[in-house]
């Protein structure tokens, strides 16, 4: 397959880029943030999420959507990045959809999801890092399974239909045996959620499960065999970062550029500085680049190569840096300015910051590939 | 002549001993716990107000200007003995000003007898806090370009402009200003003058930074009478009396780099943070591989910034070293934060909750990116160095 | 049309595996394994030039050119099936050629049919060795500026002047050459032209580089006769086939950041050389890290090398994207070659021991420095995409 | 104590940085290069080092030194490095006399180094990197000691009066007890010398010693107790590395410094974009804080401060990476010339590499302060 978007994932990046920078804005961002304890997200911009029919990439044509792949997942995301876009849209429209798909779950959940109806949470992380290791415990008894333990960074975790949880059903730390994963209600009894608000205005929970029941219907696949689709999902969930990663580097340099050809002392354009020149010029290549990763990974997801991981890790990694270095760059050129909330800029770099950090950051991925090739 | 030193030292460090109060000997944390004087100076606790009054008594806050400015007229060898007993028991900077670190040096290379005489004892008793009035928004790093004007009026300047990023001028006593005293040169046209912050026809307005915080303002000057007793310098070469003052602007912008005002190294909060595995290493390896690169870095601009201070006071620095200095501390120390971020994890993306303390880390850390802006861009700092250090020809 | 493509790959397939001896599926080790062509050819073993018979009798040597040219007349489709299935195998490139790479496309956009029926065919069949003569001493990146002027001698010119970093000028038969045809304008006064090496008057001096090679020789004009009949192009307009190229030349040098050529990977080499610890890490933690980091931007690499094919097929390729490539692959090999130093550490300073093969390693090292030079130096393909791709202004 | 040079020390400089552009030059390198088979540097140059004192820095004045410290000597070696100076300097003139002064063979060999008339070569590597693990073995017997084992990158060691060598007495692997120190005469029996020439022209030998027969006193210190000389002397090794390296930045800036001004194209001195100026600037920074790290350990080692193997870890990364970036930089900013060995930026380019190994590169000073440092 070429390693290029074809004509329908080329209209596909028109229609969402023109939709999402018409109803969304880094304006919301700041109104989401200083708007007291909403959502985390304006439920007036999912709902035309859904009607726009985005929120249906991934959900097979039977249950309401798309049917389309993470290619075109990522075409959305990485429009969602350059408009700072919020909302709950990787784990509900991305993740629950590559879980649920398969699974007795579709057709209670998917058609809600399309239809903007439920938001769904992936809850994983236990640490202050992402770190692939699940101590939440799940007990199995006569009427279903109790939770007991702690999930930090669930985003949007508090607003939640549906929480996917990891927890290890036997063994112990970090075996990669006996993993289950389970579809809990948002409202259950016995579960504490505390949200927090992020550096980007987005809104993560922390979650005490507290001997939380749930009935033998919620487990998603098979007892003690998740580790699969848990990588999976994993995979998915950062290439998806990446993809939106990828979209807050081009929309930070989008403002950027504009910037230095606006931008003008000792009476020149700043942008005709060869310092900064070179300087824009390393940073489109870095994001070409990044570009190029994401989108091999992307494709590795949907044709289920063996080289998934690897592809993944690279994009994520390679995703992040060029995001960080865009903003980083971009506060410094704007200068003064840049270090204002008045402009943009400043939201891009809190989000690519955010954004890094989900699913392990290029440290993280960077050690994996090293790991999988073995030294 | 080492006697004496000798003895300086124990004297300094028997009366640190009995005169700063434990409060003040533990580190800082906030700006809350900064004392900036002034005249509407709150003291967080009693020991602050008690700390900065026993200092200026003996002109300690300022302690190598003269006497006769209320300085504690120490010798440079006498200061580095000061400084080293202070540190020796932790004991915090009793003052912080600008009066210190940027005007007072100016006035007393430039400024008349009778300016030193009024301005100086005030700055180093902290009664008076000063804020600074140079940039301008379409200036930038074109700083001459400024178009705040101040027209002759007989015995007074009227001035009229704007200002930007004047630290905490809402909170200011006193402003020192460049402004546009002749229209038909760009460098020859700009005079420094000195003027009360209660003058009719100033306003301010704090800038919101992407931290949260509003350390900065912009500041409104309509039809300002400023008396022409306060010229610093001659009238149109106010430009030297800036760029002096700037150069030592950078030297104490660029100590942000030490991260000494860190209680913890960076390696003990990511070692807390995350923890280290069975062959007692920080568990994510690649981080700490960058870690410990930074480290190697810090260390090295440790050392560089002692042999800095030895070699102005040995009079062997080059005149634009700041312009290094401040160039690569305040580089490091974005990269320090940007570690510090990856060493937090999920928390040290939070924003406002308690436990982060209403993040200090994300806001620290944000803080940092105007560190290569603030006092001359990076790139101003590259110029100056290719230029005057290097003697790279100009374009 | 799928159906056709498949069938094309199948007897491909059966062909190359019939076809390619086995001799030519191993790794290219050494220049001596890299067949060039040329009137001297003097092939290294019988199936290196059984390997380039074979391809060249078929065009497969240049596949995607007209097969009245002698290429292969393949379409961009069957190119990249071709391609695949030589990966497959491992097969060597049956020649390697500057007219291949640069000046084919070259003539295929500027030259006349009689050209392009001359010297086509003979680059196909690796009969004659091309050699670029651009750069001159005083040029460098300032191509433009050059100086070997060829004047009008009725149905020829007289050339005459000194050509620098022209590769193996002393092993090519004809040269591609950039010559002043007028002095008065410093672009619009240069033409394209093409002469036979033997040609009187013509002395190469090979140039010994760091790496201890001499892959480039001077090369002196005095008083060299030229047919006009080799012009190619407009008089004048040499600088517009010139740019066009280079571009070509650029395209083919960002694949060194491949690091296809390298028979191990970097961590593969690193591992070899260093060795494990008990964790089954890299024993050199910081290496490892940094190799790591490496191996992420040439895997990422690798896949823009697949993007930027499948654009350029496509029709989809920015015009100065090949300034981004070049740019990138030749800045990534260089950090690669300084790893793999870093990881063969002692053994790999070692010059010429003949355990190291006569120092394979650093001379690599040393001879990647000149990626990020030729063919349009790093800083000139960031002037290319500041200003053709990010639109920035000119100062 | 400042972190400056004094008086003697800056008059120090002026002697020994004069003398050895007069008497040594980057000519000197391809001479050594490309003459066959000579002792890796020139005696001529060796006697008029000793002539000038130069080889006494650390040698006491009772054996006809000057009894200097490790800020002199590392003043003498920073000027060898800016001068691309070739000679058994480092092992001979700064190791030797640190780890032989307080010895009983101080009488026997630091007079003869002094003169000029003594090459003394450390053995002390025998993996392919640096490495703090000594397997050559040492067995005690009546006669004296038997040595077995091999070494590797043994600077001058084919042309070495005298070899230090660094065994193992007891003990396995990497044990820090067990291990001693011997002063082994160049031309001992069953020591079989391999030459090999270096990328920077200098040569280093690999030597086997085949149960190499030496007398009890040979023996330099006490049996098994060499770990605390030996951590001294790899410091002092390092330190003196980071001098040379230091220099050789200095070299290369200078010499790129003078290029930017000179070579013009587009009608301008090239040192007039702002891109380059940018990057000269800050290769300028980096060096001169890697000086201040260099002149750091340097005195820790002459105070014998507990810092001062951190100072020296720090001084060495530094001014490896300080040296590699200023001659990469030079090269390229050269161009075209700076690939060709009739430039000297080049051979810059090998010594720098060259130094920049010996005693452990940036990454395992960096790994070994994070160890030190507890993470």
């Amino acid at each position: 397959m070429p390693l290029l978007l074809d004509d329908e994932q080329i209209m596909l990046r028109e229609m969402a880029g023109g939709f999402l920078a018409d109803h969304s804005s880094p304006a919301d961002v700041r109104a989401l943030r200083d708007g007291g304890d909403p959502p985390g997200f304006t439920p007036p911009f999912w709902r035309q999420l859904a009607r726009q029919g985005l929120l249906g990439v991934l959900i097979a044509e039977t249950h309401g959507g798309l049917g389309l792949g993470h290619v075109d997942a990522g075409i959305v995301l990485e429009q969602m990045g350059r408009n700072l876009s919020m909302s709950p849209y990787l784990s509900s429209a991305v993740l629950a959809p590559e879980l649920l798909g398969p699974s007795r779950h579709a057709e209670q959940w998917l058609p809600k999801i399309a239809r903007g109806d439920a938001v769904v949470a992936f809850a994983f992380e236990e640490f202050s890092k992402h770190r692939r290791e699940i101590g939440l415990r799940a007990e199995r008894s006569a009427d279903g399974y109790r939770l007991s333990g702690c999930k930090r960074c669930v985003l949007h975790g508090h607003v939640a239909d549906l929480l996917i949880v990891a927890a290890r059903t036997s063994g112990t730390a970090s075996d990669h045996d006996g993993l289950s994963l389970f579809a809990v209600p948002g409202g259950a009894l016995s579960l504490i959620c505390t949200p927090v608000r992020l550096v980007d205005s987005g809104i993560a929970a922390d979650i005490a499960f507290e001997r939380v029941m749930i009935g033998h219907d919620s487990l998603i696949g098979e007892e003690d065999q998740a580790i699969g689709p848990i990588v999976r999902l994993l995979n998915v969930g950062a290439a998806a970062a990446a993809a939106e990663l990828l979209g807050v580097a081009e929309g930070a340099q989008a403002l950027t550029l504009a910037f230095l050809k606006e931008r003008r002392q000792f009476d020149v354009p700043i942008g005709s500085f060869q310092a900064l020149q070179h300087r824009a010029a390393h940073l489109y290549a870095e994001i070409e680049v990044a570009r190029s990763a994401v989108l091999k990974a992307q494709q590795a997801l949907d044709d289920r190569s063996p080289e998934t991981s690897i592809a993944v890790s690279v994009a994520k990694a390679m995703a992040g840096n060029a995001a960080m270095l865009a903003v980083k760059e971009g506060v410094q050129m704007h200068g003064g300015v840049g270090m204002t909330d008045a402009y943009d800029i400043g939201l891009y770099m809190k989000r690519a910051r955010t954004l890094a950090e989900l699913f392990g950051d290029a440290a993280f991925h960077a050690d994996l590939i090293a790991k999988r090739r073995g030294y | 002549m080492t006697g004496e030193l000798d003895l300086f030292r124990d004297e300094t460090r028997a009366w640190l001993e009995e005169n700063c109060p434990a409060e003040m000997r533990q580190p800082v944390l906030d700006e809350g716990d900064i004392c900036w004087g002034g005249r509407n100076f709150a003291p967080s606790s009693p020991a602050q107000k008690q700390w900065l009054d026993r200092m200026a008594a003996r002109g300690w806050t300022v302690p190598h200007w003269p006497a006769a400015y209320g300085g504690g007229g120490l010798s440079p060898e006498q200061v580095i003995i000061l400084r080293e007993e202070m540190a020796r028991i932790k004991a915090r900077d009793p003052l912080k000003s600008f009066g210190i670190s940027m005007l007072g040096p100016a006035l007393l290379h430039f400024g008349t007898e009778a300016q030193k005489l009024e301005h100086l004892p005030k700055i180093v008793r902290g009664e008076i806090r000063w804020c600074q009035g140079y940039s301008e928004p379409n200036a930038g790093s074109d700083l001459a370009s400024l178009t705040t004007t101040a027209d002759d009026a007989g015995d007074h300047f009227i001035v009229n402009g704007q200002k930007i990023w004047t630290s905490y001028a809402d909170q200011a006593d006193w402003i020192f200003c460049l402004v546009r005293t002749d229209r038909s040169s760009k460098h020859r046209g700009i005079s420094f003058v000195l003027f009360d912050m209660a003058s009719p026809g100033i306003t301010t307005r704090p800038i919101m930074l992407i931290s949260g915080y509003s350390p900065f303002c912009e500041t409104f000057f309509d039809n300002v009478s400023v008396p022409k007793s306060n010229l610093v310098g001659e009238l149109n070469r106010g430009w030297d009396v800036a760029k002096y003052l700037l150069t030592h602007e950078r030297g104490s912008i660029s100590n942000m780099g030490l991260g000494k005002d860190q209680v913890k190294s960076l390696s003990a909060q990511a070692t807390e943070q995350i923890g280290l595995d069975d062959a007692g290493r920080l568990r994510e390896p690649v981080l700490r591989a960058e870690i410990a690169l930074l480290e190697v870095r810090e260390l090295a601009f440790l050392a560089m910034t002692e042999r800095n201070r030895d070699e102005v006071t040995a009079g062997r620095a080059h005149p634009a070293q700041p312009s290094m200095m401040k160039y690569y501390g305040t580089e490091l120390n974005k990269a320090r934060h940007e570690l510090a971020m990856s060493a937090g994890g999920f928390a040290a993306l939070e924003w406002d909750s308690d436990r982060s303390q209403q993040g200090l880390v994300p806001r620290a850390w944000l803080r940092t990116k105007a560190n290569s802006i603030e006092g001359g861009t990076s790139e101003i700092q590259l110029n100056i160095i290719a230029k005057r250090i290097l003697d790279l020809p100009s374009a």
